[in-house]
């Protein structure tokens, strides 16, 4: 298990990343054996295999011109289902808005997402999920949202953490900085985790920091961090489980760099041919986490593979009824637009609408 | 009932309202040990703790995400900026977000919070440190923006602005922190949000202002009032929402209004008062809505101060010349 | 001259401003080899050079800043907020620096740079992606602020900015960037700045309006003309200064004004034309001066964008219940 | 001299600080020779003399009321002077808001800068100074200035540098984070120099953050950075030099965390008892960087001290006659508030101020 000697054998600054699995999927260190119980890796590899399945025809009807936009997930999959797996109930999710998996483990039903990237804010209402703010449009702005529920669970002395998410270009915003610091100078316990997918939309990190990675940001405000590859699970979640640990230690925040790759678009309007080349994203495929962890479970035999299709294809008529469910919701009304603005509507508002609504009636409903 | 000036008035507000809601929090730069540089919250950490009333970090988009952070879980936070000119780093935590949040997640967390600043100038204060911000929060629908420009007033909107479920710009007359002094109840009383005050009532014109910018209407008024002169003052109180109706009723009986703001004039607080009075009032007037306010310059250093502060005798002009129309 | 519509037309300016001036660079997130996320600067890398088109750090504050030392230091930056939601990051820097390095300084020193800011709804976009923030840099003295509503103003209006001695902020209607053609010479011009511009001459009504709803303006005229009614276009154009003289020759001739942005309604660019009126044309006013603008509402997500957007529908409702009043 | 060698042996993360002399003046190495001439010397601490003179002097015009609020340098004059030694003509100065003794040496008058703390903006127009930035008052906003100076510099193959301040507490900002990140990645000669005087206004360093000390946030962007001892001259100047000649060889931007303290009081309205204890203003004071360096030259007989009471005297005539020149600068005038708005006043400024005048007419120039 990652620990605190681990932690110091990866010191940031060693630019050292901690990875357990190998490309094909074998334990990089003789005689290692995941500190997940079998099932629990089963269960982990049909979540991730969910999270892709939902990612991809999610891409495949926003193609069909039935959802506005999306951001596909496409190989980073492994650090949304790791962290599904360690935050608890109590734990608070704050996303950016490319940790799919993340959320669907925190009680977000597929419907209201596909709702939300329809274009209906109902889709952030997120009915079931405990503890899980809406996706953050504006860059590593979440992040100090972060700090601040930190501070309220020490302050009602509650145990739980929060897992904070910021892609490797939402490290450059002032918000990142201003997160961090608060965050180590509370004390709160706020687990920060970085996806760096190499890219923030066309930009690569290369022009986002001259840093030898992200993680050595945490030296700047004295919060342990480690360098992960967030295309190993077991990694992942070794990492995720002991940064939560610490934490409800009492030990404040932890920062978490998880080396990915984004391998589809940044969002469907976006077209990557444009700024990286074909090798690169070769070279990404080959450490895909799904073909990983399933090289793991076939090495070690944990699953019948050859039910895999017949899984997709369940997994495909739930996604396709949760999408139908999205369509099926009731047609955006005007009262939508203002019943929300405030706990009360206020007369202004109420004003507002009545004008609207009186020229609909005079125009007979016509907009 | 006590004396008070509007400083105490918010101390006392806010230690009241730390009293009676554990949830509430109070913090920003130097609010703590030092009690705020114009010592509004003196002595409250010391009453009531340091986990309660504390200093951050020098960052105000931090204090505001964080206290968005804390709002949604539950609490109550009352954050300061130490002057107008430092809510600026804050702006996008405070439009993207603060006042967004219910809305967007529709109503399922809300951003119950007060953000303090004072503002405004005539204090002979460095760049910065005079600036009037009202009309850039009016404009962001989500907020309540609030300004009052009595001790009293101060006291009641405060505790209203802590109890209500969303987000309140609370925008305090630094000028007059000190400078008016009035008898104020000690228990603990709100002023709904959202309405104006007739201060002081009259046939002829209209005058409408607010904050710090009061004291000085009602000196021109006295001067009018020796003139022979009827003038209504409105206290906008509200900057969003704006109170309609006594705006209405007023200019729709004297028909004639002056608006008087000391922040810079295009797109400027008083522009939509004159909206609001040709959206409600167009057939009752007899002269021009008028409006004196701040150039559109940056607000001069203290040197140039005189040119730019609006004085009771360029109201009472306004005044004379709106009545005489 | 070739048929251009607004993307071409500013990609076109900035590629014969980046020929002409040495000074100029132009950058921001993803300008460079992605060419802008709406392909506004495609090309211009290759042709000039990643010391002159790049690509900066995701950090908005960062990019309005270092622009402003470039200034400073004789260059001539041409910056590109993503979208107009992530401007407010930047707003520390515009408000308190770039609006006011000039006026600082006495002179000695001052901040010739342009921010282009995509703006607006109509696209179907996330949050944050279809905001209307020009009244937030009206009300901030030091900057001058232009709105193109054609392919042919767009180019004429960049370039105008890009020469000009002071900060300009370029909001490009982000709906109408490949909605209209036009043919637009390809030499150099400028179209001064401040100036606005009528588009169809009436004599019935004045309607006021600038960036995309130019053409829904057009567009409710139309139908207007079918009805008998004779009705006055300006194209504001600059959101500051305002054109006082345009504004006030038309609505002393018309008698009647309708003002239409899609803004949020309090403190909204509409409230400062109200004004405008107010103060120029007061007497010849022989309807309400009326405005037509967003709800004080965030702009909903798509599904819900169809009950906030003004239709030309809408437009001639206000414009024949005008006429009629 | 410091060099490469000095900078790996004070790694931030160590918490080494580098410095030269000890509290009573005497080299901390036996045999140690500073790199600067007698002359310099003495010539550096008739500076140092010359700004605290000037501002005790400027505290007690405040007193007087014949300025509205001025911010002391009082302890913190040997970075200041330090920098006036190292910087040229041709770089840029980004002040924050404390370096008196720095402005100085860039050729601001003493005239301007009281004229600026009586509330003139006349005050920073600079007449004789070239590249530097008027102050400063948003924190740390400045630093990305000098990151786009930084750009220019390169981008016009200028062999200069940036000289950017900021305070402990401004250190917490955004932009401090943006500012070093965009000079790192642009790789800008910016020297930034973090003046921690212990406190922001009455928050102490460790309520600031949580790190072991500033340099150390340097890592975070790939930064060289040092911990100097600010109230060591020499120490302060080797470092300066260094950090510049690195920046000509195009080696990019360089953290400098100037360790020092606030005497007097954060500005003229402020009462420090509040916050701080007398021992420590007491264990600051045996560090003040004027005793520390008069030790040092008395030891070394490089100046006959004696002749010091006439050489105040002296100042304080000069600085008396600037401050008269700044009470006799012209009134400020209507048109100044104006003038300087843009480039040439727009018809709708001239409308304003035509208004104005107007009622000044009517009401026989009564405001
Ligand atoms: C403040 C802000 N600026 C710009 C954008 C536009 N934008 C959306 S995503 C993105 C890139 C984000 O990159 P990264 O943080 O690496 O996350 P990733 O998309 O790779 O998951 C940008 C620039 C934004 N949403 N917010
Ligand atoms: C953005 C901003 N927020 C708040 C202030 C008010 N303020 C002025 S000085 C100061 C403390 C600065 O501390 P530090 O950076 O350590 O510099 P020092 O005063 O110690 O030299 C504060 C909070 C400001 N000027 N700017
Ligand atoms: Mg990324
Ligand atoms: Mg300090």
């Amino acid at each position: 298990m990652f620990n605190q000697d681990s932690l110091d054998k990866h010191r940031a600054l060693d630019n050292r990343m901690f990875q357990l699995l190998s490309e094909d999927g074998k334990p990089l260190e003789k005689g290692w054996k995941p500190s997940l119980s079998n099932e629990e890796i089963v269960q982990a590899y049909k979540d991730l295999l969910f999270e892709r399945t939902a990612d991809l025809m999610a891409v495949s009807y926003q193609r069909q011109g039935r959802m506005f936009t999306y951001p596909p997930n496409l190989g980073q999959e492994a650090i949304h289902i790791a962290t599904g797996m360690v935050i608890k109930e109590e734990d608070w999710l704050v996303p950016a808005f490319r940790e799919l998996g993340a959320w669907l483990a925190k009680g977000v039903s597929l419907r209201e997402i596909f709702l939300y990237f329809k274009g209906n804010e109902e889709g952030s209402h997120f009915t079931q999920a405990n503890r899980m703010l809406p996706v953050s449009v504006p860059i590593a702005s979440q992040l100090v949202h972060a700090a601040g529920l930190g501070y309220a669970m020490n302050y009602n002395s509650e145990k739980a953490a929060v897992f904070a998410f910021v892609g490797d270009g939402g490290t450059s915003e002032g918000d990142f900085h201003e997160a961090l610091n608060f965050a180590a100078v509370w004390n709160v316990p706020v687990i920060f985790v970085v996806q760096n997918n190499q890219f923030a939309i066309s930009v690569p990190m290369s022009m986002q920091t001259k840093s030898v990675n992200i993680a050595v940001k945490g030296l700047a405000y004295n919060v342990p961090s480690v360098l992960v590859d967030g295309n190993d699970l077991f990694a992942m979640h070794e990492v995720l489980s002991f940064a939560r640990a610490q934490a409800m230690e009492g030990k404040g925040p932890f920062l978490i760099e998880a080396r990915t790759f984004r391998m589809g678009a940044h969002t469907t309007s976006d077209d990557p041919t444009r700024y990286r080349t074909r090798e690169e994203e070769e070279h990404w495929a080959a450490k895909d986490p799904l073909k990983r962890l399933k090289s793991f479970i076939e090495a070690n035999n944990l699953f019948d593979l050859s039910q895999e299709d017949e899984l997709v294809a369940e997994y495909k008529k739930q996604i396709d009824s949760s999408f139908e469910a999205a369509e099926q919701h009731p047609e955006y009304k005007l009262d939508d637009v203002f019943a929300y603005m405030y706990s009360d509507m206020p007369d202004e508002l109420k004003r507002q609408k009545n004008i609207y609504e009186n020229y609909l009636n005079q125009s007979g409903g016509a907009k | 009932m006590k004396v008070m000036n509007m400083v105490n008035a918010i101390n006392d507000a806010l230690d009241l309202m730390l009293t009676a809601d554990p949830g509430v929090v109070v913090y920003g730069e130097d609010v703590g040990v030092e009690g705020g540089v114009f010592r509004v919250t003196e002595g409250l950490q010391l009453k009531h703790g340091v986990q309660r009333v504390f200093d951050s970090p020098l960052a105000e988009s931090g204090i505001a995400g964080t206290a968005l952070g804390m709002a949604v879980a539950g609490m109550k936070p009352v954050i300061e900026m130490q002057f107008d000119g430092f809510v600026y780093p804050a702006m996008n935590q405070i439009l993207s977000h603060i006042a967004r949040f219910r809305n967007r997640t529709r109503g399922k967390f809300s951003a119950p919070l007060v953000i303090r600043i004072p503002y405004g100038g005539g204090i002979n204060a460095l760049e910065h440190h005079s600036e009037s911000p009202e009309a850039y929060f009016g404009h962001t629908p989500g907020l309540k923006v609030v300004i009052p420009s009595t001790p009293y007033d101060a006291k009641g909107l405060l505790i209203a602005a802590i109890e209500d479920p969303d987000p309140v710009i609370y925008l305090e007359p630094k000028r007059i922190y000190r400078a008016i002094k009035q008898e104020v109840p000690e228990e603990k009383y709100s002023i709904p949000l959202g309405k104006a005050k007739v201060l002081n009532s009259g046939e002829q014109l209209t005058l409408i202002a607010y904050g710090a910018m009061i004291r000085e209407a009602q000196k021109a008024i006295a001067m009018a009032k020796q003139n022979g002169f009827s003038v209504e003052l409105i206290d906008l109180r509200s900057i969003w929402p704006i109170d309609r109706d006594t705006v209405r009723e007023s200019v729709r009986k004297t028909g004639r209004v002056l608006i008087v703001t000391e922040a810079p004039q295009s797109y400027g607080p008083a522009a939509e008062l004159m909206a609001v009075i040709n959206e409600e009032a167009f057939l009752n007037l007899e002269a021009p809505p008028t409006r004196l306010t701040g150039f559109d310059t940056v607000i001069p250093l203290p040197l140039g101060e005189k040119h730019y502060l609006i004085t009771p005798q360029r109201i009472y002009h306004e005044i004379d010349k709106l009545i005489r129309y």
